[in-house]
C-alpha cells in the first residue's frame, strides 16, 4: 500500500495546457499515473498528447472519472481552481502553485475543511510520490524506489535530500509527501502522519520540519498519544536569525517559540529522535529500521 | 512586507480607523514646513521598522518651531538598532486619557485571524501576556463568517474596557478586522490605541505587515515598498526577484528551495563555518537567476568562500552548470566556490563543470562533505588575508 | 418588494452592471424631453410590476420626436392586466445580436443562492425550463464562499455560451450576485441580457424584488417604495403598518398570525362564503392597531360582514376587544361583526365585548362556527342590499 | 419524555430587559422552566426577578450553566444574537424575533448547520411547549396539557389553534414546536419530525404547513421513508390567491408549486392524511388515536 496517491489515482491537471503543467503532467504520467484528463478554460476539446482537456473540472469528473486533482495554474488562479475541484467532487487535490495569497489559503481552507470528503495536500508543494504506483507533482521520482519509509515534508528540495539520503542506504519509501511550508498548509503533519500509521507498508515515519508556526511542536504531541510506528525528525533552520525571513512565509521566527530548538526539544521530549542533519536523520532511520 | 508607521496610518484612514493626522518629511526643511502647517505642539517620530524609537530618543514633542527643527535635524539620520532613519512624520499632538492595545494576527496554528484586546496598552504587550495573561482578551474569528458585532462586546467587556467605551471600542475592532481582510495583511496592531478626553477612541500608532504575496492586487501598497530601508545587497536581490537574507558570516550560500538552504546554513555552521548569506536561488532556476545570485552574493565583501548546494527537482543540474560558467565568465569571482550538483540532470551537470575547469572550482557529492570542503576553504582563505 | 423596470436598472448601474441609458418619465412632456436628450431612436417602456409588457403595446420603439410623444400618450395610463402605467422609462435603442437570460433566486429549499443563466433568452424562461431543461444552467453558490470565477465559468460552458462571452458572462453574473447580496434582494433577473454587434453585453430588463425586511439598511431602496402602484386599501393599510391583501369577496377577515388568516380564509371559503381581504393584525396587536385595521377593512365598499377570529398568544383578547369598542366608536360600522376570542385573557375579552353591547356584533366559540354565522350575515346583507 | 425543551432545559433570554423580554422570560420561568439568566449587552450585573443578567452569552454560559438560549432582540440584532450564543457553546438557540432580514437568515443558517452540535429553532416562531415541563417562547402554555401529540407548524397562532382542539377534545401534547414561517428556518418539519418519532412519549405528530416553499412536500417524501408513528397534517392558504403574499415571507406562491393544493396532494400520495380544517385536523387526530 501507499498513502492518497497509488494505482487507483485517476488525476486531473488543471493548468495542462501551460509549459510547466504540460511537463510534469507527462512526467507523472510516464512514471506510471493515470493521468486522465487536463482542464484548461476555453481549450476543451484539445488534448495534451493523448490527455483530453476539459474546460471545467466538473466536465472532467463526470467524463473521466478523475478523482485527483493537481492545481498547477498560476497563483492568482489557484485558490479559484482548488474550489472548483471541491465543488466538482475530487477527493484529493494536491496544489503545487507557489506564491497563493494568504488570505485566499485561508478561506480555501475553511471551506474544504467543512467537507469531510475532500483532502487537500499543498499548497507550495513538491507533491505525493508513492514509488512503483503513482507520482503526483513535481519530485523528481527516479531517486526513489518503493520500500517501507513513510516521508513527510514541509521543503520541497529538503524531501529530495532525505528521500534520496535514504535510498543511497538502500532504503525505500511507502509514499514521500510534501505538505509544503505556507502558512495554512491544506494538510499538516499529523494528517499525514495518521495515514502513515494506518497503512500496513509503512514501517517507519521521517518528518521534516523547518522553523516558523507551531505545526511540529503538535505533532510531537499527536506522535506520543497516538502513533506506535516509530517517528525520526529532523529540522532545518538552527542557524537562521531570528525576525528574517527566509523564503518560506512558513520561516518567520517570532520569538522563541516555532525556533528549530523549541521545535526539536518538543519532539526529543515526546520521544521522536531529531537529526542534526540529513545525514544524521537518515541514519537514525537506518538504525531503527535495521535493529528490528 | 513591514509598513512605517504613517504608511500604516494613511492604510489606516483609508478604512476610516481614526488616527491623528500629520505628513511624512524626509529633510529638515519639509519636517518645519510640517511642523507649521500641523501646528505646535506637534510630534516628531522616526520612521524605521524596528520597536523602542521611544526609549532610543526617536519620538519628541516639538512646543513650536524652534524645537521641531531641532528635533528633525537630530532625529533624521539617527541609527535606531541598526536602522538609520530616513524619514520622519510629523503628528499633531494627542491628548491621551487612557491607552489600551488592539491587534489581529493571521494565526497560522488556529488557521483563523486572532484579535487581541487589552486594557494595559502603551507597554510591550508581551510582558502583558506573559505577566497578566487575563489582561488580554483573545477571540479568534471564522474567516468565512467575519467578525461580528458580539465579537467586538466579548473582547471589549473581556478586557474590562470601561462602559461608555464598549461600543466605540468594539466598532474600532471591526474596521481594523475589515482593513486587515480588505488588505490581506498578515498583522494589524495598535499600541496604543488611545483614548481622549472627549472620550475618542484613536489610533496613534500602527503596525502593520503585508501578505508579499497578495500585492499583484493593491498596487497602492506595492507602491509603498521604501527600498532605504533595505540592506543594499538585499535591495539588490530583490530587484532580481532573489530570495536573499543577509547573514554576518564568511561563507556565501547558494540554493534551491528554502528548506534546502536552511539546511545548508545549519550544516555549514555544524562543520564550524560562518554563512554570509541564505540565497534561495527557487524552483526551476535558469542560467539568468544563477549569474544573478553569483553577482548578489560576489557584492558582499565579506565572503570568502562560497557553497552552491543544489538537489534538483524543477531545477535542472545542467542549468546551473551552465548559469556557473556564465556567472564566471561575467563576474570573474576571486574566491573558491564548492559545488554540489544532485538530482534532476546532475550527471550532464558535472560533466558541463569538468569541461569548463572553472578556475578555484571544488565539487563535492553530499552535502557534508561540500560543507567541510568550503568550511577549510573560508578558513585558509581567511589566513591567507 | 418588486422594483420597477428602471429602478431596478439604476440599482445594476450602481453596481457596474452595464444597462442602457433612460430617464423615468410620468407626463408626455417628460417622456418627449427625455427622448429629445437620449436621443433617437428610443424605446418607451411602460412601467408596471406585470410581465407581458410588450405583447400589451407597452414597449415601442419611437424613431423620432412624433413618435416618442404619440407612444408615451398611448402608454401613460393603459392598463396593463390591472395594473395603471403611471410612469414610462425612455431609453436608447440597443443593438441586438444574442438575447440571453439569467437570475439569481433566493432559493429556499436549497437555502442558497441559485444562479442561473441560459442562451436562450427573450422568451419566458418558465417555458425554456420545462421544454428544454438542459439549455438552463443553474448552480448553487455557498452563501459564506460567496460567487467564485469558476461558478461563471461553470454556468457559461454549460450554457453553451459562445467562446469569446464566456469571461465577460461570468463577470456580469459575478456583478449580478454582487448586487443581490449587497442590495439583499430574493430575486435579480435579467430577460433579456443581451449581446451587442460589438460583443458586449448587457441588461436588456430588469426584475429586482428586495428583501422588505432589510430595507431598514438600504435607505436608497427604502425610498423606491412606489404608493401609486399598489391598490389604494393595500396602501392604507401599509401606511398604518398592517399587513392587507386585498381580494374580490364581500366578507372582510381580520385575524392575528398569518397562518391563522389563512387558515380563516379557508373555512370561510368551505362555508360558502367568499373573502374581501387578507388582514394579519399582527402579534400583540393592540387596540390602536384594532381601529386602524377596521378602519382599513371597511374602506372596501363590497365588504358586507365582518369576521374577526382571534387565537391570542402575545395578543390579548381584552386588547382586541377593547379595539373593537373603540373602533365602533370612531367609524360606527353599518355591517354586522362575527367576533370569535380565544385565548390569552378569552374571558375577558368576551366580558368587555358582552358589557359594551355594540350594535349588530355577534360572537362564536369556534372558528367553524364563526365562519358559517359570517357567511349568512353577509348573504342576508346581499339578499337585502 | 418530550422533544427539545424540558425538565433539563437552562434557559438564557437574550434581550431580558426589554418589555417583551422580560414578560415572557417570568411567564416562561412562572411554566416551571428553568430561566438561569438573561443578557443585555451594558447591564450584567443587574437581575430581573431574581434572574442574573450578564453582558454576553459566553457569561452566561459560563457562570450559570445556560444550555438554551431563546433570542427576543430585535431585528437588526437578531442574527448577531444567534451567532453569539452559537460561538458560546449553546446547544439550542430558540428564535422568537420576527423581521429578521432573509440573507442575515442565511448567512446564520450556513454558519450552524456546519457545527453539528447546535440546533436553532426559528427564526419569527413562538417557541417550544413542552407541556408539565418546560415553555420556551410565546406559546400560550395554559391552553395545553401533556399528552401523546407532538405538533409541529410554521404558524404561531395556527399552532395554538390546533394545540387547542386537541386539548379541547382530551388530548395532550408530548411537545409543540413552531418552526417558523421565514425564508430560512433553522429546522424543518423533517428535523422535528425525526425528533418526534425518536420520542417514546410521542404516539401522533401533527403537522401544520401553509403554502409557499417545499418543505412539506420534503417531510412527505421523508416521512414515506422514515416514519412509523401516524401523522396527520393540516395546510393554510386553499383560498390564497397566486402571487400574492400573505405576510410570511413563506407564503409566496410561485407557479403551481407551492400551493395548498400541490403540498396537500404530495402528502396524501404518501399516505399522510389531511384535514381540511383545523377542526377537521384534530378529528382525524382523534380517529386514529382512538382505534389504535
Amino acid at each position: 500500500m501507499s498513502v492518497l496517491v497509488g494505482t487507483d489515482t485517476r488525476l486531473v491537471v488543471t493548468g495542462i495546457t501551460g509549459r510547466e503543467g504540460t511537463f510534469h503532467a507527462l512526467n507523472n504520467r510516464r512514471y506510471g499515473t493515470q493521468v486522465v484528463a487536463g482542464v484548461t478554460p476555453g481549450k476543451g476539446g484539445q488534448d495534451v498528447e493523448g490527455i483530453p482537456v476539459f474546460n471545467t473540472l466538473a466536465e472532467a469528473v463526470e467524463e473521466q472519472g478523475a478523482n485527483t486533482a493537481m492545481i498547477f495554474v498560476p497563483p492568482r488562479f489557484a485558490a479559484d481552481s482548488i474550489l472548483e475541484a471541491e465543488e466538482a467532487g475530487i477527493s484529493l487535490i494536491i496544489a503545487i502553485t507557489e506564491g497563493i495569497p494568504a488570505h485566499d489559503e485561508l478561506r480555501v481552507y475553511t471551506h474544504l475543511k467543512r467537507n469531510p470528503n475532500v483532502t487537500l495536500v499543498g499548497p507550495n508543494c513538491p507533491g505525493i510520490l508513492s514509488p512503483g504506483k503513482a507520482s503526483v507533482g513535481i519530485i523528481p521520482a527516479s531517486f526513489f524506489k518503493q520500500g517501507n519509509v513513510g516521508v513527510v515534508s514541509r521543503s520541497g528540495t529538503l524531501t529530495y535530500q532525505i528521500g534520496n539520503e535514504l535510498a543511497q542506504r538502500g532504503f525505500g519509501n511507502s509514499s514521500i509527501v510534501g505538505i509544503g511550508g505556507d502558512p495554512v498548509p491544506g494538510s499538516s503533519f499529523i494528517d499525514i502522519i495518521a495515514l502513515f500509521e494506518a497503512d500496513p507498508e509503512t514501517e517507519l515515519i521521517v518528518m521534516s520540519g523547518e522553523i516558523g508556526g507551531s505545526a511540529e511542536e503538535e505533532a510531537a504531541e499527536y506522535i506520543a498519544a497516538n502513533v506506535t510506528k516509530p517517528v525520526v525528525a529532523y529540522i532545518a533552520g538552527f542557524t537562521a536569525p531570528p525576525g528574517k525571513t527566509m523564503g518560506h512565509a512558513g520561516a518567520i521566527v517570532s520569538g522563541t517559540a516555532g525556533t528549530a530548538r523549541a521545535k526539536q526539544e518538543a519532539l526529543e521530549a515526546k520521544g521522536v529522535r531529531v537529526g542534526r542533519t540529513p545525514t544524521e536523520t537518515a541514519e537514525l532511520a537506518m538504525q531503527i529500521l535495521g535493529n528490528r | 512586507m513591514d509598513l512605517l508607521e504613517y504608511q500604516g496610518k494613511q492604510l489606516f484612514a483609508r478604512h476610516a480607523i481614526p488616527v491623528p493626522s500629520g505628513q511624512p518629511a524626509s529633510t529638515v526643511e519639509q519636517a518645519v514646513a510640517a511642523a507649521d502647517q500641523i501646528g505646535y505642539p506637534c510630534v516628531v517620530k522616526a520612521q524605521v521598522l524596528i520597536g523602542g524609537r521611544g526609549k532610543a530618543g526617536g519620538i519628541r514633542v516639538a512646543k513650536d518651531r524652534a524645537e521641531a527643527e531641532q528635533h528633525a535635524r537630530s532625529i533624521l539620520g539617527m541609527d535606531i538598532k541598526g536602522f538609520t532613519v530616513h524619514e520622519v512624520w510629523i503628528e499633531e499632538a494627542s491628548q491621551i486619557a487612557a491607552e489600551y492595545y488592539a491587534s489581529i494576527v493571521f494565526d497560522r496554528a488556529a488557521k483563523a485571524p486572532l484579535v487581541m484586546l487589552s486594557k494595559e496598552g502603551g507597554v510591550e504587550i508581551e510582558q502583558v501576556a506573559e505577566e497578566n495573561p487575563e489582561a488580554l482578551a483573545r477571540l479568534h474569528v471564522d474567516p468565512l463568517l467575519g467578525f461580528q458585532d458580539f465579537h467586538g462586546r466579548r473582547l471589549a467587556f473581556a478586557a474590562g474596557i470601561d462602559a461608555d467605551l464598549i461600543r466605540p471600542v468594539g466598532a474600532m475592532l471591526a474596521k481594523l478586522y475589515a482593513a486587515f481582510v480588505a488588505e490581506e495583511a498578515m498583522l494589524v496592531e495598535v499600541n496604543p490605541l488611545i483614548v481622549t478626553p472627549e472620550r475618542d477612541v484613536r489610533a496613534l500608532d500602527a503596525k502593520v505587515t503585508l501578505d508579499d504575496n497578495s500585492l499583484y492586487r493593491h498596487a497602492d501598497n506595492a507602491a509603498l515598498r521604501d527600498p532605504s530601508a533595505e540592506d543594499a545587497q538585499e535591495q539588490m536581490a530583490h530587484e532580481r526577484g532573489l530570495t536573499y537574507v543577509k547573514l554576518e558570516g564568511d561563507i556565501g550560500i547558494l540554493g534551491n528551495g528554502a528548506g534546502l538552504v536552511m539546511s545548508t546554513l545549519d550544516v555549514v555552521a555544524l562543520a564550524g563555518g560562518a554563512p554570509a548569506n541564505f540565497l534561495d536561488a527557487g524552483g526551476g532556476s535558469k542560467a539568468d537567476a544563477i549569474v544573478s545570485a553569483v553577482e548578489v552574493i560576489l557584492s558582499d565583501e565579506k565572503v570568502k568562500a562560497v557553497l552552491f548546494n543544489i538537489f534538483g527537482g524543477i531545477t535542472r543540474c545542467d542549468e546551473v552548470a551552465k548559469g556557473l560558467i556564465e556567472a564566471f565568465d561575467v563576474v570573474k569571482p576571486t574566491v573558491p566556490f564548492v559545488v554540489r550538483l544532485d538530482g534532476t540532470n546532475d550527471v550532464e551537470g558535472r560533466r558541463l563543470l569538468a569541461e569548463a575547469n572553472l578556475p578555484n572550482v571544488h565539487t563535492a557529492t553530499t552535502m557534508n562533505e561540500a560543507a567541510e570542503k568550503v568550511v577549510e576553504l573560508a578558513a585558509n582563505a581567511g589566513a591567507a588575508a
